[in-house]
């Protein structure tokens, strides 16, 4: 591979999703303006904001070569508690708490069965997602309304602006990849996460405590899809055990478009924002423009074969070159 | 993709061992069946016992009943009912309907939780076929499915009723369904009087779909632009959320942008109003556009309460599934029913208008 | 007491045993070397010591505490630390973050800090008299520049008891001149180092005693400076040997490959060299020389730029294995466990993988033959196992070599290719290996050896091609082979180009 | 015993064979529902709708991937199916849809050799591919006016054996052939194994994997054929989430995720467990949330079950090899 082409792919590898993103909002802003006004570019940031955060903590979990397929069920699962826990008159702050907490129980139970009983995670998380469901279920048996009354506090995270500008959401997006971005790069943990998914035996040979940094990762990955469940209750006022069905293939297509190999060691936290970003911004335009559920499915697949068939060139060229 | 998990089984092993592994295999897998022996009999224990406590309580009832009419022998029947997914709002509501009749004819109940799948319809109800029901209760969570069972009853002389949502062209005992179409129209002259309270006479609405395979839950959104169009109101668009809350809070932003002078929401049920209706109050329109449902949902009501929803259809689940109850023991006993629509064996339940007090209101009625 | 102390040490691998109630003593300050064949348990043993596996039982003393180590952070603990046979590096990570992985320095209590992991990094480094920056991703460096990483790593701890085994496998002249300046510095610190190599020269430049190991058993410690080169082989292998072994004289056939003028870029330049019918060629050189790409090209793993192979005069192309096999090519991989063997399949099925079209009808595979097939090659090759549907990894590794062995026999190839033909493989079946590989040369068989041993290619080998950093430095025949002659080529000292037979 | 030996090992363990016949035994004995033939019938036929997907399956599993496409496949298959059905009839329909199956496959294999996209992405975008394409054909349901079709899957031959179950265990001895007794199912094997050393043996990987997904829409294809029948319609939702219970059913049959074994007689009799374990809740009238959780427990203790037994396993020789040792103390 020459000199030139190396370089392309390093700035591909950065910014290529980017590149793909503008070039959806060219077609869509030539196709009708209102798409790329500002304020509805808000709007998809605010929107990508749910499956962004739950992205940023499946990127771990993919960058130390898993997936977490119960981010979905987790979703729920904390949706209905703070929905419960605040038509029981708790506080908004206490019901937050408690769904962290669930969101992290969750994660330390996905851990414990993929280190101390080595399942692999797809199975594992496929078996929990069932079972958090099912325990949602069992908690809380159908949606709840949060009415006005009970959800002016909760309410501030999806429609309050921090300082009278900044809309929450976008704020919490910024702050978690802000988080993601440092603790990827520069923490021990984000270097351990790295360092498993690169080579897990050779971290073992190191002295790295893999069982205890993988447990920690399905933390991560169960938190961070408790802070989207706090989000997404807040935005759509009700406390719903369906609310989740579906979303963790939302948050593992965000990351896979961003770059982030699945075969582990080597994550992309910019690329996975832009990928949540791209996501929402092609469903949203193909909404505004009145195109039917069949083509935004389409859409998203082509988008997706597209940025990793780019990438499958890129493999070639670098297999051809050895 | 190479999958190479985390935790690659270990790979090596050596023959004296695999010796007892062997052994191991049988005690384990027998060990595996204990357990879940165990749990299903734990778990079955709490649901399992109304069922048998409503059995031996109500034979003694029925008999004081005697000869009245229809429910003479109900002690002895069993019915089966399979229900679309115990995890809607709607269909637990339902099934309360069911257990409270069963419970007063003293009926048999087994049910059955198609979790929304197509194919665990089938199998539950041809496993509640074949443990002997007198008579088949189903709300089916695709319709079309329904002609394949009711083949399959007719088989063992088992007559089917159908609760809601369709018959997908089954040859049906009866069928007990709200009307869709009407109650989409009632939606429609209530949003009506509203707007012209507001003397507004013109102007777009939207509608928020289910999925575009849900055929019954068309109707409703037909019956609602019916009326709608005929008093001079343009579509601005149909979006389909696919029933889902989060997605029709996505449409519902997405509508706000490119129709920003939509006047009226109608989303065919109630989750996906709720949806809308939070965005719309994230919007700061709340009130100026009005959102309506269909189901008649607690959270709906609440809603409504709360002033960010306009109003709902309600549909009278406990009704459907005690009407259902009622209709297959007099079916068992060779009645014949009392149709609505004797051609398509139809009998309707009504359905009302909660307005946006919250409270039923019958002004509004299907012509 | 000693300053290390292991009491009794005994483990078992799935039934057999590595280790049999090995114990030894080491004291503080010295270089210790552990000596003994393939497979006599050196390596397990210091696994055992740095945390890796446990002991089923014994004891390890350190400075007269009892210790129980049971993970490499216990090791650590303990002050152990170990440089492992095999590479442990994490190729998407820094050389910086993979030599400080185990204890990032830190800054505000989470932080990772990064500029002073660098600088102390870069330090060590410094004074290792490395090329490489301590930024550089692990990923852009060579093999022996990687080996470099794993000492330094091992140094960072800085522990009091250093374990080195076979270091310098990789590791070209001057990194390994390098390598000795540091042990020598760590003795004067009065840092414990234990050593493990093949290379006798290495053990009796650097250490202080030795500890002997057979089959897993303690031989003996001795004093370096008091044993003999031929008293401790002797030791090691059990039973006294006059000389190597080594094939017969044999006389030439006519060529059968040909290779000319291959070049491919930041590989290999101007390859050229002819190899006979009945000859053995051995190929020597370091490790991350290319010598393994030379021959994966004859294979057609790989693709040159430009050259020209020819079998039998006929000039060959081979783009991929199936190519070459169909020519008559045989390889076996260095790579046993990941590239050779197939784990989980029946060691019927390993053997017959690349001949089933011909020994199936209309799709259908024979059994029949299949059972031929194994019989065959077990009559000749004598494979242990226990019926045609064990699973191969519950073989021992000499007579999974054999299969791969009987693999490319199979296909009836008329060159064979071995890389590293006896690596982890125990005693017996090395000599079975070696007596198999004369007879098919006696056959007409035309073989090439790529071995890191160099004891092995003097033995074997008719001739030997001596490699430094893709290119061909020495063509040495049978009577030139020396150990020291050989590595003078291979590290580019001396280019003797006069092997070619007549 | 050689002969005994051979089905062991080459055929998989069977604890799971096990496993099913001790369940059904419990299940006979403690609930009359099950005493009947018709339950059994019913749970062999639904069973091997999903089994038949799984033998497809399994291969993909074996070779070390999966595909996540075969629900979207699925009803792909089954809009056009019953969209052919009146016009073609029976034979020639099932004969495109297979021929459409090999189609799916063909491109879920090219996008995967060829592209090298990794099989979880390629297939999870062709998942909304396939079904956005089944909406577009034809987006509200239909049913089958056919009532010869309509019986096929639900027939019992002999009145004992149900039509989809044979046909199921004729397409597993055929899947079982190609995976022992053909070079295309060693490749797979060998590919599971480990890449390299199948390059190195000579294996055509790129050609291997694209047969891979083709044998996955083929069997596929036949399962959406038995499914039609089963459920006399189509819809273009139907069957989501399938790929995850055949995904389930394969694991539980004991083929590693991460590949170089498997069985299909284990990954149909591991369809016939799930299906057994809910028809079970079921009839011990299990509250329907506790069933999911019980499902999910149900199968954390199967996948895990190795690792359970591999725990013991060293216990045990640890505390042999302690014994012994003490042994050896006291009578020194």
């Amino acid at each position: 591979m020459s000199k030139r082409a190396k370089k392309f792919w390093l700035i591909w590898d950065r910014i290529g999703i980017l590149c793909i993103l503008l070039t959806v909002m060219i077609v869509f802003g030539i196709l009708d303006s209102k798409i790329v006004s500002p304020t509805q570019l808000l709007t998809a940031l605010n929107r990508a904001a749910v499956s962004g955060i739950a992205a940023a903590g499946m990127m771990f979990a993919i960058c130390a070569g898993g997936f977490d397929l119960s981010v979905g069920s987790i979703l729920s699962l904390t949706s209905c508690i703070i929905a419960v826990q605040l038509t029981d008159g708790k506080s908004t702050l206490f019901a937050i708490v408690m769904a962290f907490l669930a969101g992290g129980v969750c994660g330390i139970i996905n851990g414990l069965l993929i280190t101390k009983l080595k399942i692999q995670t797809f199975v594992a998380t496929l078996a929990t997602q069932l079972a958090f469901a099912g325990v949602t279920l069992v908690y809380c048996n159908k949606a709840i309304q949060l009415t006005s009354k009970v959800n002016t506090q909760l309410k501030f995270f999806s429609t309050g602006k921090l300082f009278g500008i900044l809309p929450m959401p976008i704020v919490l997006l910024v702050i978690a990849y802000v988080i993601t971005y440092l603790v990827y790069n520069f923490t021990s943990f984000g270097t351990k996460v790295r360092a498993i998914g690169s080579n897990e035996s050779a971290a073992r040979t190191t002295g790295i405590k893999v069982d205890v940094t993988l447990i920690l990762v399905f933390v991560v990955t169960g938190v961070s899809a408790a802070i989207a469940g706090v989000l997404n209750t807040a935005q759509v006022s009700i406390g719903d055990p369906s609310l989740g069905e579906g979303f963790e293939l939302d948050a593992i297509t965000a990351v896979v478009l961003g770059g982030t190999a699945l075969s582990g060691g080597k994550g992309n936290v910019f690329g996975t924002l832009v990928g949540a970003i791209l996501v929402v911004f092609v469903k949203m335009g193909l909404n505004i423009l009145g195109a039917g559920e069949a083509y935004q499915k389409l859409a998203v697949a082509i988008v997706l074969l597209f940025a990793l068939t780019i990438n499958g060139i890129k493999l070639i060229m670098e297999k051809g070159d050895k | 993709m190479k999958l190479r998990f985390l935790f690659p089984v270990k790979q090596v092993r050596i023959d004296q061992i695999k010796k007892r592994r062997v052994n191991m295999k049988k005690v384990t897998s027998i060990l595996l069946a204990m357990m879940l022996m165990l749990t299903l009999v734990s778990c079955g224990n709490s649901s399992g016992e109304t069922t048998s406590n409503t059995t031996s309580d109500t034979t003694n009832d029925t008999k004081s009943t005697g000869d009245e009419g229809g429910s003479a022998n109900t002690g002895n029947y069993t019915i089966g009912f399979s229900v679309y997914d115990l995890s809607n709002e709607y269909f637990q509501s339902m099934m309360e309907g069911v257990e409270a009749a069963a419970e007063e004819n003293g009926v048999t109940l087994i049910t059955h939780d198609q979790k929304s799948s197509e194919s665990e319809l089938v199998t539950g109800a041809t496993n509640l076929i074949n443990q002997g029901v007198d008579a088949l209760i189903v709300s089916p969570c695709k319709p079309e499915v329904m002609s394949t069972i009711v083949d399959l009853a007719k088989e063992s002389n088992i007559p089917v009723i159908i609760l809601d949502i369709g018959d997908g062209g089954s040859d049906k005992d009866a069928i007990v369904v709200s009307d869709m179409y009407g109650g989409g129209q009632i939606a429609g002259k209530y949003a009506l009087s509203l707007l012209e309270a507001d003397s507004v006479t013109e102007g777009e609405f939207a509608i928020i779909k289910c999925e575009e395979s849900a055929v019954y839950a068309i109707q409703r959104g037909e019956g609602f632009k019916s009326i709608m169009e005929e008093a001079g109101f343009t579509l601005a668009t149909e979006l389909v959320a696919n029933s889902d809350t989060t997605e029709a809070y996505n449409a519902m932003q997405d509508i706000l942008t490119s129709y920003p002078d939509v006047k009226v929401i109608f989303a065919e049920n109630d989750n996906m109003a709720l949806g809308a209706a939070s965005a719309i109050d994230e919007a700061g329109k709340t009130g100026e556009i009005l959102v309506f449902g269909f189901d008649g949902n607690e959270s709906a009501v609440e809603a409504i309460l709360d002033g960010t929803m306009s109003g709902t259809i309600a549909q009278q689940p406990v009704e459907i599934g005690r009407l259902g109850i009622e209709l297959a023991i007099q079916r068992i006993n060779g009645e014949e029913l009392e149709f609505d629509n004797p051609d398509t064996k139809e009998i309707y339940a009504d359905v009302y208008l909660i307005d946006s007090t919250g409270e039923a209101n019958h002004e509004f009625t299907v012509e | 007491m000693a300053y290390i102390e292991l009491k009794n040490i005994t483990k078992t691998f799935y039934g057999v045993k590595a280790l049999d109630n090995v114990s030894l003593s080491i004291e503080k300050g010295e270089v210790h070397a552990i000596v003994g064949e393939n497979g006599a348990g050196k390596s397990t043993i210091m696994k055992i010591l740095g945390g890796m596996y446990f002991a089923d039982s014994g004891e390890v003393h350190i400075d007269g505490n009892k210790c129980s180590i049971n993970s490499v952070s216990d090791a650590l603990k303990h002050g152990v630390s170990v440089v492992y046979q095999e590479l442990n590096l994490m190729s998407e990570l820094t050389v910086a973050e993979n030599i400080y992985l185990h204890s990032l320095p830190q800054k505000v209590g989470i932080a990772v800090d990064r500029a002073q992991m660098n600088k102390n990094a870069q330090a060590l480094l410094d004074e290792m008299d490395v090329k490489f920056k301590a930024t550089d991703f692990i990923r852009m460096l060579s093999v022996s520049e990687q080996q470099m990483v794993e000492i330094a790593k091992a140094l960072s701890h800085n522990s009091e008891i250093i374990v080195m085994d076979e270091p310098t496998a990789a590791l070209n002249d001057k990194e390994v001149e390098t390598l000795y300046r540091l042990i020598r510095k760590l003795k004067k610190e009065n840092k414990t180092v234990i050593y493990i190599s093949h290379r006798l020269k290495e053990i009796f430049d650097l250490t202080d005693r030795l500890t002997i190991l057979r089959d897993g058993s303690y031989v003996g410690t001795y004093v370096t400076k008091e044993i003999t080169q031929n008293k401790m082989v002797e030791y090691m292998v059990g039973r006294k040997i006059a000389e190597y072994y080594t094939t017969a004289e044999h006389e030439p056939g006519e060529v059968i490959l040909e290779v000319k003028n291959l070049c491919k870029e930041n590989v290999y330049q101007d390859i050229s060299f002819t190899l006979h019918k009945g000859e053995i060629l051995g190929m020597a050189g370091l490790m991350g020389c290319f010598r393994e790409e030379i021959v994966k090209t004859i294979y057609g793993l790989l693709q040159a730029d430009s050259g020209e192979i020819s079998l039998s005069g006929k000039k060959i192309n081979p783009k991929n294995p199936l190519d070459a096999i169909a020519h008559g090519i045989g390889f076996v991989t260095e790579d046993r466990k990941q590239a050779g063997i197939f784990g989980l399949m029946s060691v019927r099925e390993n053997l017959t993988i690349n001949v089933l079209d011909r020994i199936s009808s209309f799709f259908w595979i024979k059994g029949d033959e299949e059972n031929a097939l194994l019989d065959h090659y077990t009559k000749k090759m004598n494979m242990k196992y226990n019926g045609y549907y064990q699973k191969i990894n519950s073989l021992s590794g000499g007579n999974q070599q054999k299969f791969l062995l009987a693999r490319a026999l199979a296909s009836n190839c008329e060159v064979l290719i071995m890389l590293e033909p006896t690596r982890g493989i125990d005693v017996g079946a090395k000599a079975e290996i070696y007596s198999l590989l004369e007879d098919l040369a006696k056959q007409g068989m035309a073989i090439i050896i790529v071995s890191s041993e160099l004891p092995e290619i003097i033995s074997n080998c008719h001739r030997t091609l001596a490699i430094f950093n893709g290119k061909i430095t020495g063509d040495i025949s049978k009577e030139e082979m020396e150990e020291a002659f050989i590595m003078q080529c291979a590290t580019g000292n001396k280019i003797h180009l006069g092997g070619e037979p007549a | 015993m050689e002969k005994k030996r051979r089905f062991h090992i080459e055929y998989g363990d069977h604890g799971i064979l096990y496993a099913l016949i001790i369940f059904w035994i419990v299940l006979i004995i403690t609930n009359e529902n099950f005493r009947g033939l018709a339950f059994f019938q019913t749970i062999l036929t639904k069973a091997s709708l999903n089994a038949i997907c799984g033998i497809g399956m399994t291969f993909a599993v074996i070779s070390g991937a999966f595909d996540l496409s075969i629900a979207s496949q699925v009803a792909l298959n089954g809009v056009v199916l019953t969209l052919i059905l009146p016009k073609i009839g029976i034979f020639p329909s099932i004969i495109v849809i297979l021929l459409l199956g090999v189609l799916m496959g063909t491109i879920n294999g090219l996008l995967i050799s060829k592209l090298r996209i990794p099989s979880f992405i390629a297939t999870l975008a062709m998942q909304m591919a396939y079904r956005a394409v089944a909406q577009l054909i034809n987006s509200s349901p239909v049913v089958v006016d056919n009532s010869g079709f309509k019986k096929m899957a639900t027939y019992k031959i002999a009145g004992i054996i149900p039509t989809a179950f044979l046909i199921c265990i004729i397409l597993g001895i055929i899947g079982t052939i190609i995976l022992r007794k053909m070079k295309l199912g060693r490749d797979i094997l060998a590919i599971g194994n480990s890449q390299e050393a199948a390059i190195i043996s000579g294996i055509n990987v790129a050609k291997t994997e694209i047969m891979i997904y083709l044998i996955v829409g083929l069997f596929t294809a036949a399962s959406s054929v038995m499914i039609v029948s089963y459920l006399g319609s189509s819809n273009y939702g139907m069957q989501s989430g399938l790929e995850f219970t055949v995904i389930s059913a394969v694991v539980l049959g004991g083929t590693a995720l991460i590949g170089g074994k498997g069985s299909i007689f284990n990954t149909i009799v591991a369809a016939i467990f799930l299906i057994s374990i809910r028809s079970a809740m079921d009839s011990f009238g299990v509250d329907s949330y506790w069933q999911r959780v019980v499902e999910g427990v149900i199968l954390i203790i199967a996948f895990s079950i190795t690792e359970i037994r591999n725990i013991i396993n060293t216990v045990l020789v640890k505390r042999k090899a302690r014994k012994q040792l003490s042994v050896q103390k006291v009578s020194k």
